[in-house]
């Protein structure tokens, strides 16, 4: 698993234009803060998706240029944004009734671990002295129709994030439909991992040895 | 592109299937989606259950939909109406089956249901015999009944202006159920009479936004139940 | 019970008159549909009530003149009401909040019975060929700071409607606090009935009669 | 007449005691009422409990009412900003207790205590460390937790626009948690940039009625945390 050969996977914008493949025009779609909100980078052609960002806002645009932001029209993140044509703000209480009530279509979130059985853990490392914080996390993966992450395969040091069962405090049981890694692109099934997708380059058995939980091929 | 217009009524309703449940926007004729109703009588699905704080008046719009004998149970508050014989006679025959639900409850109930909440719990109707059947819970001294989230396959709403993403603004107290109504069901079908592009209406006063609409109608000049009773119109 | 003096109590008008001088300024209050609505027509000199309609209004005024009614204007009862200024529309879920929440400080209803209990039944006979029909009865008696009810103290065929336990379906149990009726102002007290104040020219001895339940003399 | 004008936000926070309850509307800097903060903080009560979904930055606003050492628990979903260190501090330490609630929990939570709904059930947090201590329930196959309606003393808000019934409009993403905890708290108290007079504003696109408003005041130019922070200031 600590083999040290050099892998070139895909780039955090590779693996936000592949993600963004996968989402059908006309989705409602809530983008987790840091790598996953770089998917509004990459629509393809023809597609309009609407997103979601639950402290109040459907139909969130891009950042505005440096200086014009207003500092009460900002994301989740707490970065500033703007409204595009068709936006419409609400409260907290109607902006989690969208989430909780399945209106969303897809939440992508970022991830600590994430088990083979879906289970999601993103948000604390469960330390003695760490401050919980949990904002949206917990919402959003209960009450989203699909939920995508999109991760590095590992770990700073080199460990697995993808395992059997995740020894982190979870964000959500059974909630993960597919990862997105630099690696590959995996579904979360019935019966364990598969891999759907491989980074060019990439094979099988380099991605196995970085899984922590046994990885099933694609459906041939 | 999104864009949820669609040219008719008929169209809107076209794939409505026997045996739906349908929630119906209106308190009075307040609110009532008429044009709807009637393309849904025209469409001619049955067995209906309705989920609407009345029961329609006269021979026209819910009263219509009703007397054709296409709804088999309605989940509703106030069934009567002063000028309307149409339910009373289907219920009293057997025909239409009758949840009544104490108002507010109702409105919650349907809220709950869009905002994912499966059930809650609330002290009106305690003591009252509509708290028959339902499990009573004691909160900080006081009791409570437990009600659960109502969601439907369908929502017939009326707004006044919509935009081409589903975004819908209302009049006055026509608002009544439909922002509720059109978070609760699977379909959501508008009427409104000005149908604009996404943009044109200020997005600090959208009432219902657009995730939960599903297809968008103009009628650009709504039917009032009271004009079509004082014409003395049985619809079809 | 049934003595058939011809008694002169207050009418209609002075009953709502009477009930208006009980409200403080500032009040929000909801008017329950027949009777309950003359109240609006007696606001004291010097007060503003905020009348809420469960239809979703919040400062609904007055009739509009004949024929410039607008049909999605409603009130509870269905009759055209114009909006004050300082008026807000909402939905049903936020109106019963208003309602279920305790905000309004005060409902107005009719009532068929009132119990010594304070139980109120005013929704259904309960008859077996009835259409059962409850509107917003319930949550305003159940959510509502004050409930005050506004009655002919006896029914068209004379028998009394304050008494010792209802026997029509009840809307509320214990949730009466004041009742005006023709011929008195009626506490409900833990003790039971206790008139507050007698209709000039009725004494005590004759509403005692027309009532189903014992009377306690005003606190001395 | 019904005017909910104050002259001053020390006047509108005046009588707020130690010991009381206090939801603070903002995420973020957005929507955060620092005016009314810094009026408490001057004013000041302690042993506080703070419902807020964040617990402030750098050392104005809200970080430093708790810096003051006048928070003795916090109810909040994300306690945790960058260039803050005020509330991580007080909490090893000991000091302030904090209860995490999940963000969209804590809104709802909010919500049921103003509309009367002592408790409701909901999917959120299932399965994790939120989950321990709450009472688990299955509906239709899937499970469930109990949460309880939250209310509170006070509400310190921020509008845009106010009028004298207490009417109020927000700006953009500021809106956030202000209009449910205006209908959740005893006293609400509503700091606005305008304040105007019934009837400026139009009945369609009021966000909280006035009667969930108990005291208005006009800040006509509101500072933003992350200004006074890219300042220096530590307040007081």
């Amino acid at each position: 698993m600590s083999e040290s050969t050099q892998i070139k996977g895909w780039s955090r914008e590779e693996m936000a234009q592949r993600l963004a493949q996968d989402i059908p025009n006309g989705s409602y779609v809530n983008l987790g803060i840091g790598i996953p909100e770089l998917v509004a980078r990459f629509v393809p052609k023809g597609r309009t998706f609407i997103y979601h960002t639950e402290n109040g806002l459907l139909g969130m645009g891009p950042s505005p240029a440096e200086g014009e932001g207003d500092p009460e029209l900002i994301n989740a993140g707490k970065r500033h944004v703007t409204a595009n044509a068709g936006a419409a703000y609400f409260h907290h209480a109607d902006s989690f009734a969208m989430i909780r009530g399945g209106h969303l279509d897809l939440s992508v979130l970022g991830a600590m671990q994430i088990s083979q059985t879906g289970d999601l853990a993103n948000w604390s490392t469960g330390k003695p002295d760490a401050i919980p914080a949990v904002g949206g996390a917990m919402d959003l993966v209960a009450g989203v129709k699909q939920v995508f992450v999109m991760t590095q395969h590992c770990t700073k040091t080199g460990d697995p994030k993808l395992v059997e069962a995740c020894t982190y405090p979870l964000t959500g049981r059974g909630v993960v439909d597919r990862i997105y890694s630099d690696l590959a692109v995996i579904d979360v099934t019935p019966d364990g991992f598969r891999v759907t997708e491989l980074c060019p380059g990439v094979d099988f058995k380099t991605v196995q040895e970085r899984t922590g939980a046994p990885l099933l091929p694609a459906n041939e | 592109m999104i864009d949820k217009r669609l040219p008719s009524a008929a169209e809107a309703v076209a794939d409505i299937a026997d045996g739906s449940s349908i929630m119906i926007g209106g308190f009075g004729e307040a609110g009532s989606p008429i044009e709807l109703i009637h393309a849904l009588i025209d469409q001619g699905a049955s067995d209906l259950t309705v989920i609407s704080n009345n029961t329609g008046s006269g021979q026209v719009g819910l009263a219509a939909l009703l007397k054709e004998r296409r709804v088999t149970k309605v989940i509703c508050s106030f069934p009567k109406t002063l000028n309307s014989t149409v339910f009373p006679e289907l219920y009293r025959e057997g025909f239409t089956e009758l949840e009544l639900v104490p108002q507010g409850t109702l409105a919650e109930r349907i809220r709950a249901g869009g905002a994912g909440v499966p059930a809650f719990y609330t002290p009106t109707a305690v003591g009252t015999p509509l708290a028959e059947g339902k499990e009573p819970r004691e909160f900080n001294g006081r009791e409570y009944l437990l009600e659960y989230g109502l969601t439907a396959d369908y929502a017939l709403i009326k707004g006044t202006v919509a935009d081409a993403h589903g975004n819908v603004l209302y009049n006055k107290t026509a608002r009544n159920f439909a922002p509720v109504m059109a978070t609760a069901a699977e379909i959501t079908i508008v009427q409104a009479a000005r149908v604009i592009e996404p943009g044109d209406i200020d997005p600090e006063t959208i009432v219902t936004p657009g995730i939960f609409v599903d297809r968008v109608v103009q009628i650009a000049e709504p039917v009032h139940e009271s004009e079509l009773i004082a014409e003395g119109v049985s619809y079809p």
